[in-house]
C-alpha cells in the first residue's frame, strides 16, 4: 500500500514537472511550478521531514508561487512578452537531452553503489541532545551543534537584500500597482492576517520540541505580509527606511552578538554558556523570524519597485 | 468499536469521492462561473467528511480542534479565491456558457 | 484501519491527476487557477489522512500553512496577472 | 524499494529534466523554473541518499535542506529583480547570446 502511494506520488512529481518545463504557455509552467512545491511538501512528509514539509508548503507553495505570477504579470503588462520564443535549434535540443541523460545515468550510479556511511551522524546527534537546550533534533542541529553554518546562511540572505537594494532604481517610490480594492477581502484579511501572525508564532514556540523553528516562522510573516502587501496595504509604505533596515538586518546581529560575545567570555566561537542555551536560542530564533519575514517581503517589494521613468542610460538596447 | 470503524471508513470514502467529484465537476463543467461552483462545493464537504471521519482516530481535544480549524480555513480560502475570480471574470465580461434551449447569439464569443 | 487510510489517499491522489487534466485543458487562465486551488484543498486532505497513516502528528500542521496560503496564489493572480491579461490571449 | 530510494530516483528525475529545460529553453523565466527543478531534485536525493544509507530519519541533512530551500528562495526573487532589470534595460526576455539562435 505504502508502495502503491509512494509510487503514484513520485509519478505526480514527475509529470508535473515535466509540464511546467515544456507547457507552451508560460502562465501554466508557472501554475505546474506551484503544484510541484505542492506535491513536493506531501513527499517531504513520505520521507518522514515534516520540517521541510513546513517549509516547503510555506515557499514552494505559497510565496515562490506568488513571485513567479507577480513578475509574469509584471512582464505582461509593460511587454509584449515575445510573442512566443524562438524555437530552439537542433543542435541545442541535442545537446540538452546528452547532458541530462548523462546526467541521469551518473546519478543512477552513484545511488547504486552507495557506500556504507562512515559516521552515524543520528546517533552523535541522539547523545549530544540533552546539552543543546532544546529537545527538538532539528532546531538543536541548526541553532547548536551547526549554528556556524546558519549564521552563514543567514548572512547570504542579507546579503541577497543588500544586492536587491542596491539594484532598486528609486529608493523612495514604492510599487505603484494598487491593491484589490475587493470588500470581502479586506473583510477576510482581518481575520486570516492576525490567523498567519499566530500561526508564526506557534510555529516558533513549536520549534523547540517539534517541527518547526525560525525558517517556517519567518516563511509564514513574510506570507502574511506579501498578502497585506497585494491587497494594498503596504507594510513598506508605512514603515520608515530606517524601520525596515534595522529589522533587515536584526536576527544577524543578534546572531553575531551572541557568537561573538562567547569569544570575549573565553568560550570558543559560537558556544552557549551552560544553562543559557535554551534562552538564547529562543532570542535568535525570534530575532531571525522577523528578519526572514522582513528580507523575503523586501525581495518581494523590490522586485516591485516601478523603473525610473526617465530610464536613463541603456535603453537604446532595442 | 467495529461500528465506528466502519462509520469512519464510510466517512473517509465518502469524502475522497466527494473530491472525485468535484474533480470531475470542474473537467465537465462548460464555464468559468460553473467551474467556480464544482470547486467550492464538492470540495468542502468532502475536506469536512474527511475531518470528521478522522476525529475519532485519536480522541484528543487538542487535535480535534486543529482539524476543524483547518476546516474552517479552507472553507474560507475558498470561499475567498472562489469570489475573487468570480467578481474579476465580471469584471472582465467573461462569457457565460450557452444553457440548453436557448438562444445563444449573442453570448458566443 | 490503515488500509482505509491507504485506499483513500488513493481516490485523492487519482483525483489530483483529474485535477492535472483541466489544468492542461485550460482554456482560460481563471479555470487553470482553480484547478490549481483544488489541488491545494486536496493536498490539505491528504495531509491530514498522512498524519494518521505515517503517523506524523505534524503532517497537520503543514496542512494548517497549506491552508492558511490556499487564497495566497488566487489573491496575486486576480491583483497581479489577470488585470494585466488582455482578452485575446488569455489562455 | 523503500520510501528513500523511491524519492532518490525521483530528485534523479527532477535533476534531469531540470537540466534539460535549463539548456533548451531561452527564456529567462523558463530558465529559473528549470532552475528551481535542479534544486529541488537535488534537495530530494540528499535527504533520500542519506536517509538510505542509515536507515533511519537523519536530521542533520534535514536541516541543511531546511536552511538550502530558504536560501534557494531568496536567490529566485533575487533573479526575479535581476530579470525585471534586464527586461527594462534590453526589453527583452532572452540573453543576447541566445537571441542570435
Amino acid at each position: 500500500m505504502n508502495l502503491l502511494i509512494d509510487l503514484t506520488l513520485l509519478t505526480g512529481i514527475l509529470a508535473i514537472a515535466a509540464t511546467s518545463l515544456l507547457s507552451r504557455s508560460l502562465f501554466q509552467s508557472v501554475i505546474f511550478f506551484i503544484l510541484l512545491g505542492l506535491t513536493l511538501a506531501l513527499g517531504w512528509i513520505r520521507l518522514g521531514a515534516p520540517d521541510i514539509a513546513l517549509a516547503e508548503a510555506a515557499i514552494g507553495a505559497g510565496i515562490t508561487g506568488v513571485l513567479l505570477l507577480d513578475t509574469l504579470g509584471h512582464l505582461k503588462k509593460t511587454g509584449k512578452l515575445d510573442k512566443d520564443e524562438h524555437r530552439p535549434s537542433y543542435p541545442r535540443l541535442l545537446l540538452a537531452i546528452l547532458s541530462s541523460v548523462t546526467l541521469v545515468v551518473l546519478l543512477l550510479w552513484a545511488v547504486f553503489h552507495q557506500p556504507t556511511p562512515a559516521i552515524q551522524l543520528h546517533l552523535l546527534v541522539e547523545e549530544a541532545l540533552p546539552d543543546s537546550g532544546v529537545s527538538h533534533q532539528i532546531t538543536a542541529v541548526l541553532l547548536n551543534f551547526r549554528s556556524y553554518d546558519t549564521l552563514l546562511e543567514v548572512g547570504v540572505l542579507v546579503l541577497a537584500v543588500l544586492v536587491g537594494l542596491a539594484l532598486q532604481t528609486d529608493q523612495h517610490q514604492q510599487d505603484s500597482l494598487p491593491g484589490l480594492p475587493n470588500p470581502l477581502l479586506h473583510a477576510c484579511l482581518t481575520l486570516l492576517v492576525p490567523a498567519m501572525l499566530i500561526t508564526s508564532m506557534y510555529l516558533l514556540w513549536a520549534g523547540s520540541d517539534r517541527p518547526g523553528g525560525a525558517f517556517q516562522a519567518g516563511a509564514m510573516l513574510a506570507a502574511a505580509f506579501i498578502l497585506l502587501h497585494l491587497s494594498g496595504i503596504k507594510l513598506s509604505a508605512q514603515l520608515s527606511h530606517r524601520m525596515m533596515q534595522f529589522g533587515l538586518l536584526l536576527g544577524f546581529t543578534v546572531f553575531l552578538v551572541v557568537a561573538t560575545s562567547s569569544v570575549i567570555g573565553g568560550r570558543p566561537l559560537l558556544a552557549y554558556p551552560d544553562g543559557g542555551a535554551g534562552l538564547l536560542i529562543l532570542l535568535i530564533e525570534l530575532a531571525l523570524t522577523l528578519s526572514i519575514g522582513l528580507i523575503l517581503l523586501s525581495l518581494f517589494t523590490i522586485a516591485n519597485s516601478p523603473p525610473l521613468s526617465s530610464r536613463s542610460g541603456g535603453s537604446n538596447g532595442h | 468499536m467495529t461500528a465506528l470503524v466502519i462509520l469512519q471508513s464510510l466517512l473517509l470514502i465518502s469524502g475522497a469521492l466527494m473530491f472525485v467529484v468535484g474533480s470531475i465537476g470542474l473537467l465537465r463543467f462548460p464555464d468559468t462561473y460553473t467551474r467556480i461552483h464544482a470547486l467550492t462545493k464538492a470540495d468542502n464537504v468532502g475536506l469536512g467528511l474527511i475531518i470528521i471521519g478522522l476525529i475519532p482516530a485519536n480522541f484528543s481535544l487538542l487535535v480535534t480542534l486543529k482539524l476543524l480549524l483547518i476546516w474552517l480555513l479552507v472553507m474560507l480560502a475558498s470561499a475567498l479565491s472562489g469570489h475573487l475570480v468570480a467578481w474579476e471574470a465580471r469584471a472582465k465580461q467573461v462569457p457565460l456558457a450557452p444553457s440548453e434551449g436557448e438562444s445563444n447569439d449573442e453570448l458566443t464569443d | 484501519m490503515s488500509y482505509i487510510y491507504g485506499f483513500t489517499l488513493f481516490i485523492l491522489l487519482v483525483s489530483l491527476i483529474v485535477g492535472v487534466m483541466r489544468i492542461i485543458q485550460g482554456p482560460r487562465q481563471a479555470d487553470r487557477l482553480l484547478a490549481a486551488q483544488l489541488f491545494g484543498t486536496t493536498g490539505v486532505a491528504i495531509l491530514v489522512i498522512l498524519a494518521e497513516l505515517q503517523p506524523l502528528p505534524a503532517a497537520r500542521d503543514t496542512a494548517l500553512v497549506l491552508a492558511l496560503l490556499a487564497m495566497l496564489a488566487a489573491v496575486a493572480f486576480v491583483s497581479r496577472v489577470w488585470k494585466t491579461t488582455s482578452t485575446n490571449e488569455d489562455h | 524499494m523503500d520510501t528513500n530510494l523511491i524519492f532518490t530516483l525521483g530528485g534523479i528525475g527532477l535533476c534531469g529534466l531540470g537540466l534539460f529545460g535549463f539548456i533548451y529553453h531561452c527564456h529567462l523565466l523558463r530558465r529559473l523554473i528549470a532552475f528551481n527543478l535542479i534544486g529541488n531534485g537535488t534537495f530530494l536525493i540528499m535527504v533520500g541518499f542519506a536517509q538510505r544509507g542509515q536507515g533511519v530519519t537523519d536530521h542533520v541533512i534535514q536541516a541543511l535542506v531546511l536552511t538550502g530551500i530558504v536560501v534557494a528562495v531568496s536567490a529566485t526573487a533575487l533573479a526575479l529583480v535581476l530579470i525585471r532589470r534586464w527586461f527594462h534595460l534590453k526589453g527583452s526576455t532572452q540573453l543576447p547570446e541566445d537571441d542570435a539562435s
